[in-house]
């Protein structure tokens, strides 16, 4: 089962590669995307059995994120076959610099894309740590290609910083697998197997300032590519630049593999009795990564840099969810669920504005309620999802993360994050109003506005209206209720994280 | 007996009201040694008006006509709850001081929203300027009654036992003003009257606030508001205005003069008799000062209510 | 009867949907949704009233797949007393908005505007029957949501995009006090149902006097409470004028039943409570009504009335909760029946009047009141009802706003003489004297300019009277002025059990605390008959006197000018000048005179200019603090992909040698 | 034995100084050759166990990757852009030297920090990993040329490898060979991005791709 939801993605991957461009790679794209949800359908039927003798298994986080790549991937996929017809493959011109750029050729991109989602699902179900890591710097490699499809100057510059960056974070990341494997050496001779359950059972005898060292180097390794504040430099350049289907996947689905293995890490720190410090280091990062995604949010003027800071923030939200621990946790995966959800959706709702305006600049874009109504629904759906407003999911998970933090009388803790929420609110409300709302302007001279995009009512493109618009109905659905089955998931995980 | 005496104020009030400003002149008159107009005038101006037909501007509506009438039965309704001296009004009730004051309130609104129909500057200069006097003019008056009330009010008032009913009609009020709460706290008392007088003042358009006989419309006030108003209208006005005078100048005099037998009809008529020389003291202050700049009659209005506050305080922790 | 008002809910919301989906294709989204919502809200009166007249309480419960939610909805007493407001106010300002939106049948899509208008009514209803705090938080934001896109129907305008965007944050921050409120008293209760706050009965002051603060802020900013009011002079003008009624009129008293309702958890209360709301109702009462004074706008002037009069609600409930604490309870009846009177009180005039305003503006295209004036000719049904709005929100006999008021004077002087009342009561006696003087001075002004006098403009000439579906709402709002008054000695027995949950004692203790004010009302009614008898007499006396004499028509004296125009009139700034000029410290008017130079002058101007001094002088310097701070932190992302890499090893290397 | 180790991580300090030292880009290339040479050498001697056929299998085949192919697909690259020296360095030759010492002496203390729970060869180990790996990162800030960068993240990454090899053994041999290949292919596709950048830029300086800010 496991091997399935592996290496169905990564074969197609590769046969991807081979066949020529047209309507083959995306149907292929499609079946994979359905295959691996429908594989991810019957995990939660039957819990698969752990093969590699324990090497890969799925416990409940790896099941909740799994979940959630397997979903987002399938949304994607179904905006992907749109927007894939949509591109023209010859050379055009860049909206910012005039200059002329061609696409990557689509068998590589559909070929990346599911090697992606081959490495991500890897990620979900590692549970032996060097594996993890492997597959998590996989994962950077396979979707640096995706960031450079269009093939313009500034996607470029952002794959660099993000190969650099994220290589160089994974990279202490590993030392960090080393100093666990010194730490789990007791006495010179036997060495307790990198495995998270063997790791755990006894914790007690790992040595102390190994470990700690380990969750240090891991922390900001995996960090980096989780995107916490200071170390998150790579992410608003690589998710404003790369296609929005790409920046979707990105930030809804890779930083929360990279949160995973953030998780395992403080999982195996929290059982040799080192929760305090590693629970106080995350709660720094959380706020620090708030600080600095509201400082860039207000008066941003390229809204998926906008998007990407906010994804910053949500980070920092989530690990300052797990670092409250207690009730916290169960909000940080909730939250993370939410996230996703609300974050995929706002980007594909930005594809669709960029495709139509030509344009990133949240100064000239105006009147997208009148322009694109769909899009405009979801653009100010999507804010209001994501800032946290009822009736939407991510305000019920900031309401538990709350509680969490004046249960324990953190009140400092517990003001500035409000207050930091408060104002990334006030900024994107302007932000994003200012865009929907008003007389449309900012649009590209006629006859710029590219095949499936006619800007008159309801004649835009179903592919790319309603996979954010069954994103955006699911948060919604979030907010007012949330199933059985995902409740005992949610609190499964929680627990295995140490928190209820 | 008593609910005969009861009709007391009332009717006096309807009846010797237009004698008040005749008072008023003759004593002006005297004090600037002419024999002036007959004491009478008023009576005679109200018939001929009554007989007289009228003029209306183009421009006014029926607001304009409303406006007089309003002020009329205001002042009138108000007349029924006003004690005279020790006899109490018609139909006191608990709170009826309030319900008083915003009558007057009403009778200004409908004064003011008159004036304004006919869409002359002056007359909404006229109505601007009486807006705004009234804005200190009815707190001191507030406030002066509540001190009243406290001194008057009976001792359980002050200890921290819950009284049954601590707030009484503006009659009772008044019927408890014998001597001995003047002997007690007679200063209190004269600081509520001051501030009263100065508002009985204001109220009525009386110099130092307002010269009713002046001619030039840009230093008017009320005069300047009832301008466009002829024939029976101006009647009612005139009326009106000579029974807000009576109003505020009983007040004063049952404030002022504390006879208080058990025989009502001394009480009411010694209250009448003060009235009456109420009016010469009006009189005397108005053949005494001139009137003054508009911007200072503020820092007067002020000035009475502090007086007013002042009372008050000294009531609560004398 | 339950099931009536849920019945009513989801034919409101269901029309509402309707509407959405007409929405683009046909006219029939401006007829479906008003009606529904009319009749919704018809039916959901009927339940209000049977609680109300029979005491019976309803209440629902189901189980919320939600941590710490739960759907439990319950109509007692005062939940149903503000119910009738928002239904009645709701369903007339409906039928008002769908001939009042005609002309944008062709141009917007209405059915979008009408699904937000039932959210809003529902979303309102919902939240003063929710018994949750989860459900009453969702609700709670939904309602300030559906409002701010009410408020930006007409959102090509920079203006009141600018206004969505306040309105938006205000109350988002104001939320977010709630959000900490409802946590903290779930964190000390272990749960977010009402019912088990009430049970506690937060009494011990480390939490009651925090809890109680953050209602004052968090609700306060719904109401309206000065200084955290500067969202209501944007969003009422910017909304069309039915939605300006339905927020000034009933959706800021969502947040007055907020702090009621919050009121119930805590107790007993302490005296300082009372003195924080007597405070804070004499500020907003006093600035509000100046600072309505001095507008020029005349939708933005009722929303300066809107603070004014939440201010005196807040002085009654401050008046109660003093008499709660220090054991005086016919205060506290008088208080709190005064403060939530004034809530059905206001509710209607204020509707009555931003109606009035909206026909006005429908009529002649603008707000400015200078621009207006001699409308009573031409629109004398909207100049009568908006007349006797004004009369009503002035607090003057023999209409509703006087009752209200009445209490709360009652209230005060009862107590002025007890030390430990005194001084706020003192307080209330001379604020409310000075707010209700200036409240006439402010509605004689408007009257005057805007519907007496001589047209100034075109626009006012040739204005014309809307037509039914816009003067009946009118109407039945200015009958339900007289009613209120009318009844007011019955409506005092049905106070009892409202009062009674808030002041925490029994309905029977309440009515017999009530009784000093009884037998005061009959009178006050019977001085309204005289009053109106008097005035008819002496019309009568006065046609009678004029029959068969001489009546002339001339023009107005003009003191011997020879071409008087109507632009001579006094307008709204020169009549309101003296009194700008008193209080020109808290004002702060700005005035640009460019005077009239040598014998013919060919241009001579004099502009004034009010904005709000709390905006000016508190939020935008934080704001812009706030901005300059962001500003300062930009260096952080610069560009260079060395740099970021060195914030990677300097993060290593400072938690190395912390952590080791 | 041991003197044949410390003779090697003298070696491969040298080597670590030399690559700040040096300005020919090419020139660093060769060092960062000869430093993989010296890492694969490192297991077969400082290895506790016995020479098995897995250590031997994972040396030769860390001397072949990072002794033989990163060197050559990186001066591939340098040959097509064409570039011969790193043109001022934000950090000055004779400043990275001190630098160098001093990050040196940090390693020094930290390696003090973390006392080795088990028996070592040579206590000189761990300090040469952590500075190999400082020194990695040192270059990846200080220079300028996008290739250098790549090397430094190699240098870096050697640090780490020679850590793993010596005290982490008992990793399984899967995981070893994923981390060569994961270290592999990102050189491979960092090479690419060189030359893709080279192209559209015509020039490879890392510092200048600062477009993207804000």
């Amino acid at each position: 089962m496991i091997f399935l939801l592996i290496g169905v993605p990564v074969l197609a991957g590769i046969v991807a590669f081979f066949i020529r461009p047209g309507w083959m790679p995306r149907l292929l794209l499609l079946a994979v995307a359905v295959t691996h949800a429908g594989l991810t359908v019957s995990v939660w039927m039957v819990q698969p059995a752990p093969v590699l003798d324990g090497w890969l298994l799925l416990d409940a986080p790896g099941q909740l994120f799994l979940s959630i790549t397997s979903l987002l991937f399938l949304m994607v996929s179904i905006y992907a076959v749109g927007y894939l017809a949509r591109e023209d493959w010859g050379s055009r011109q860049d909206f910012k610099e005039g200059l002329l750029f061609t696409n990557a050729r689509e068998s590589v991109f559909v070929c990346c894309l599911l090697l992606f989602l081959g490495t991500m699902t890897l990620v979900t179900v590692s549970q032996h740590f060097g594996l993890l890591w492997v597959a998590v710097e996989a994962t950077t490699l396979v979707s640096a290609p995706l960031i450079y499809f269009h093939r313009h100057v500034r996607s470029l510059e952002a794959t660099w910083k993000y190969i650099m960056i994220c290589s160089v974070g994974i990279a202490l990341a590993l030392l960090g697998n080393f100093f666990l494997a010194v730490a789990a050496t007791f006495n010179g001779q036997e060495h307790i197997p990198m495995l998270l359950e063997n790791l755990m059972d006894n914790a007690s005898a790992l040595h102390a300032p190994w470990l700690k060292s380990a969750f240090i180097f891991m922390l900001v390794g995996y960090g980096t590519k989780m995107g916490l504040a200071p170390l998150h430099t790579w992410l608003p350049d690589a998710h404003s630049e790369s296609p929005s289907l790409v920046s979707a996947l990105l930030s809804g689905a890779l930083l929360n593999c990279a949160f995973l293995a953030v998780l395992r890490i403080y999982q195996v720190c929290a059982a040799a009795g080192m929760d305090a410090y590693g629970r106080s280091l995350l709660v720094g990062f959380g706020l620090f990564s708030m600080l600095i995604a509201a400082t860039f949010i207000v008066r941003q003027i390229d809204f998926k840099r906008m998007l990407a800071y906010s994804s910053v923030e949500h980070m920092g939200i989530l690990s300052l969810g797990v670092g409250l621990g207690a009730g916290g946790v169960y909000g940080a995966m909730l939250h993370a669920v939410n996230h996703s959800l609300t974050k995929a959706m706002l980007f594909l709702a930005a594809g669709n504005i960029i495709a139509v305006y030509r344009s990133k600049s949240t100064r000239e874009i105006r009147g997208v309620f009148s322009v694109l109504p769909m899009t405009g629904v979801l653009w100010v759906g999507g804010f209001l999802a994501i800032t946290g407003s009822p009736p939407f999911g991510l305000f019920v998970s900031e309401l538990l993360i709350l509680k969490a933090a004046l249960d324990q009388g953190r009140w400092g803790v517990a003001i500035a994050y409000l207050a930091l929420l408060s104002v990334i609110f006030i900024g994107m409300a302007a932000i994003f109003c200012r865009m929907a709302q008003g007389h449309a302007s900012g649009l590209p001279a006629a006859g710029a506005t590219p095949r499936g995009f006619k800007t008159t009512l309801f004649n835009e493109p179903l592919l790319s209206v309603l996979p954010p618009l069954a994103l955006g109905v699911l948060t919604l659905v979030l907010g007012l209720y949330i199933p059985e089955g995902l409740h005992r998931i949610l609190e499964l995980a929680a627990a295995a994280v140490g928190g209820f | 007996m008593t609910d005969l005496s009861l009709l007391l104020g009332p009717i006096s009030a309807l009846v010797f009201a237009p004698l008040i400003p005749g008072i008023i002149n003759r004593t002006k008159a005297v004090a600037a040694g002419r024999t002036g107009q007959p004491l009478l005038q008023l009576y005679a101006d109200l018939l001929r008006l009554f007989r007289k037909g009228a003029v209306y501007s183009r421009t006014t509506s029926w607001v304009f006509t409303a406006g007089p009438a309003a002020g009329l039965s205001c002042i009138a309704v108000s007349l029924t709850m006003l004690p005279m001296g020790g006899v109490p009004g018609a139909m006191a009730f608990t709170g009826d001081l309030i319900v008083m004051v915003y009558l007057m309130g009403l009778s200004r609104f409908f004064t003011a929203a008159a004036a304004m129909d006919t869409g002359s500057a002056f007359e909404g200069m006229g109505a601007s300027r009486e807006v705004q006097f009234s804005v200190l003019a009815e707190p001191a008056l507030l406030v002066g009654l509540a001190a009243v009330a406290l001194a008057a009010g009976p001792a359980g008032l002050f200890d921290a036992a819950p009284v049954v009913n601590g707030f009484r009609s503006l009659s009772e009020i008044y019927s408890g003003l014998t001597l001995s709460v003047w002997a007690n706290d007679g200063a209190i008392l004269l600081l509520a009257a001051a501030a009263l007088f100065i508002v009985a003042l204001t109220e009525n358009c009386r110099i130092p606030v307002d010269d009713p006989t002046t001619h030039l419309e840009l230093t008017m006030i009320h005069e300047v508001m009832v301008l466009d108003h002829s024939g029976p209208d101006f009647g009612m006005i005139l009326y009106a205005a000579a029974l807000k005078l009576w109003f505020f100048l009983a007040l004063l005099s049952g404030l002022l003069i504390p006879v208080r037998s058990e025989n009502l009809w001394i009480n009411g008529i010694s209250t009448i008799i003060g009235i009456f020389f109420l009016a010469v003291g009006v009189g005397l202050v108005e053949s005494m000062m001139a009137r003054l700049r508009l911007l200072r009659i503020p820092q007067l209005l002020a000035g009475a209510l502090s007086l007013a506050a002042l009372a008050l305080v000294l009531v609560l922790w004398g | 009867m339950g099931i009536l008002f849920w019945g009513s809910l989801a034919m409101i919301l269901g029309s509402g949907m309707a509407s959405l989906v007409l929405g683009r294709f046909s006219p029939w989204a401006n007829r479906v949704g008003p009606f529904g919502v009319f009749l919704g809200c018809l039916m959901g009166l009927a339940p209000a009233m049977d609680v109300i007249v029979t005491g019976t309480v309803m209440s629902w419960s189901a189980a919320w797949r939600m941590p710490y939610g739960a759907l439990s909805c319950r109509i007692d007493a005062l939940s149903a007393f503000f119910l009738i407001p928002i239904f009645l106010v709701s369903g007339v300002s409906a039928l008002y908005g769908s001939r009042y939106l005609k002309i944008h049948e062709t141009t917007k899509n209405l059915g979008a505007s009408w699904f937000f208008y039932s959210a809003l009514v529902v979303s309102m209803a919902l939240v003063v029957v929710a018994r949750n705090g989860v459900l009453f938080l969702v609700v709670w934001e939904i309602m300030s949501l559906a409002s701010f896109f009410l408020v930006t129907f007409e959102h090509e305008k920079e203006s009141v995009r600018q206004a969505g965007w306040i309105y938006l944050t205000a109350t988002h921050l104001g939320a977010v006090f709630l959000m900490v409120m409802f946590v903290w008293l779930a964190r000390e209760a272990g749960s977010m149902d009402f019912d088990r706050f009430e049970a506690m009965r937060f009494h011990s002051a480390a939490i009651a006097g925090p809890v109680f603060i953050l209602a004052v802020i968090g609700f306060g900013t719904k109401a309206g409470f000065i200084p955290f009011h500067v969202w209501l002079p944007e969003a009422h003008p910017a909304a069309p004028s039915h939605v300006s009624a339905l927020m000034s009129g009933v959706m800021i008293k969502t947040g007055i039943y907020g702090l009621v309702r919050t009121l119930t958890f805590l107790s007993p209360p302490q005296i300082w409570w009372g003195w924080l709301l007597v405070g804070v109702g004499l500020t907003s009462g006093v600035i509000g009504v100046l600072f309505a004074l001095a507008q020029h706008d005349l939708k933005r002037l009722l929303a300066y009335h809107s603070v004014e009069n939440i201010g005196i609600i807040a002085l009654g409930l401050g008046l109660g909760l003093i008499g709660t604490a220090t054991h005086q309870p016919v205060l506290a009846c008088l208080g709190f029946g005064g403060g939530l009177l004034h809530v059905l009180n206001h509710a209607l005039f204020k509707g009555l009047l931003f109606l009035g305003a909206g026909s006005v503006l429908h009529a002649t295209g603008t707000r400015e009141m200078d621009r207006l004036g001699g409308l009573i000719k031409r629109m004398p049904w909207t100049s009568a009802t908006f007349a006797a709005g004004s009369v009503a929100i002035c607090g003057l006999p023999p209409l509703n706003g006087f009752i209200s008021e009445f209490f709360i004077y009652v209230g005060a002087y009862h107590v002025l003489g007890r030390p430990d009342a005194s001084i706020p009561s003192a307080g209330v006696i001379v604020g409310m004297a000075m707010i209700g003087t200036l409240a006439v001075a402010c509605f004689t002004k408007v009257l005057g300019v805007v519907f007496l006098g001589e047209p100034r403009t075109e626009a006012a000439a040739t204005a014309h009277e809307s037509d039914w579906a816009m003067r009946m709402p009118m109407v039945a709002l200015a009958l339900g002025c007289v009613a209120v008054a009318a009844a007011a000695p019955w409506i005092v027995g049905l106070m009892s059990p409202i009062v009674a949950g808030v002041a925490g004692i029994s309905a029977q203790a309440v009515t017999t605390h009530l009784q000093i004010i009884q037998e005061p009302l009959e009178s006050v009614t019977w001085i309204g008959l005289l009053l109106v008898f008097g005035i008819a007499i002496l019309a009568m006396l006065r046609k009678r006197l004029l029959a068969g004499r001489p009546i002339g028509r001339a023009g107005t004296w003009d003191c011997g000018y020879a071409a008087p125009s109507a632009r001579m009139q006094y307008t709204s700034s020169s009549y309101a000048k003296p009194l700008i000029h008193l209080f020109d410290g808290i004002l702060q008017t700005r005035t640009s005179y460019d005077a009239p130079v040598d014998l013919f002058p060919a241009h001579a101007a004099l502009h004034t200019h009010t904005e709000d001094v709390f905006r000016r002088r508190i939020y935008e310097p934080l704001f812009h603090a706030v901005d300059r701070f962001r500003g300062s932190l930009h260096w952080m992302q610069e560009g260079r992909v060395q740099v970021y890499i060195l914030y990677i090893a300097v993060t290593l290397v400072v938690l190395l040698i912390g952590g080791l | 034995m041991k003197i044949v180790i410390e003779a090697l991580i003298v070696l491969l300090i040298l080597t670590n100084l030399k690559l700040i030292a040096s300005s020919r880009l090419s020139a660093c290339i060769r060092v960062v050759a000869v430093q993989g040479v010296l890492l694969g050498l490192m297991p077969l001697i400082a290895g506790q166990e016995a020479l098995t056929l897995r250590i031997a299998a994972l040396s030769g085949l860390t001397m072949l990757l990072k002794g033989v192919v990163f060197p050559w697909l990186l001066l591939k690259t340098l040959r097509s852009a064409n570039v011969r020296r790193e043109i001022e360095p934000f950090v000055g030759y004779a400043a990275s030297l001190m630098i160098g010492a001093g990050l040196l002496f940090l390693a020094i203390w930290m390696s003090r920090q973390l006392p080795m729970p088990f028996a070592v060869t040579s206590p000189l180990i761990m300090p040469l990993a952590f500075f190999t790996m400082m020194i990695g990162l040192f270059a990846v800030v200080s220079r300028r040329k996008a290739i250098t960068q790549v090397l430094g993240y190699l240098v870096m990454e050697n640090g780490i490898y020679a850590f793993g090899l010596v005290f982490a053994q008992h990793e399984p041999l899967l995981v070893e060979l994923g981390i060569l290949l994961d270290a592999f292919m990102a050189v491979f596709v960092m090479g690419i991005t060189i030359f893709h950048i080279n192209r559209e830029f015509d020039h490879i300086d890392a510092d200048r791709l600062s477009a993207l800010k804000g």
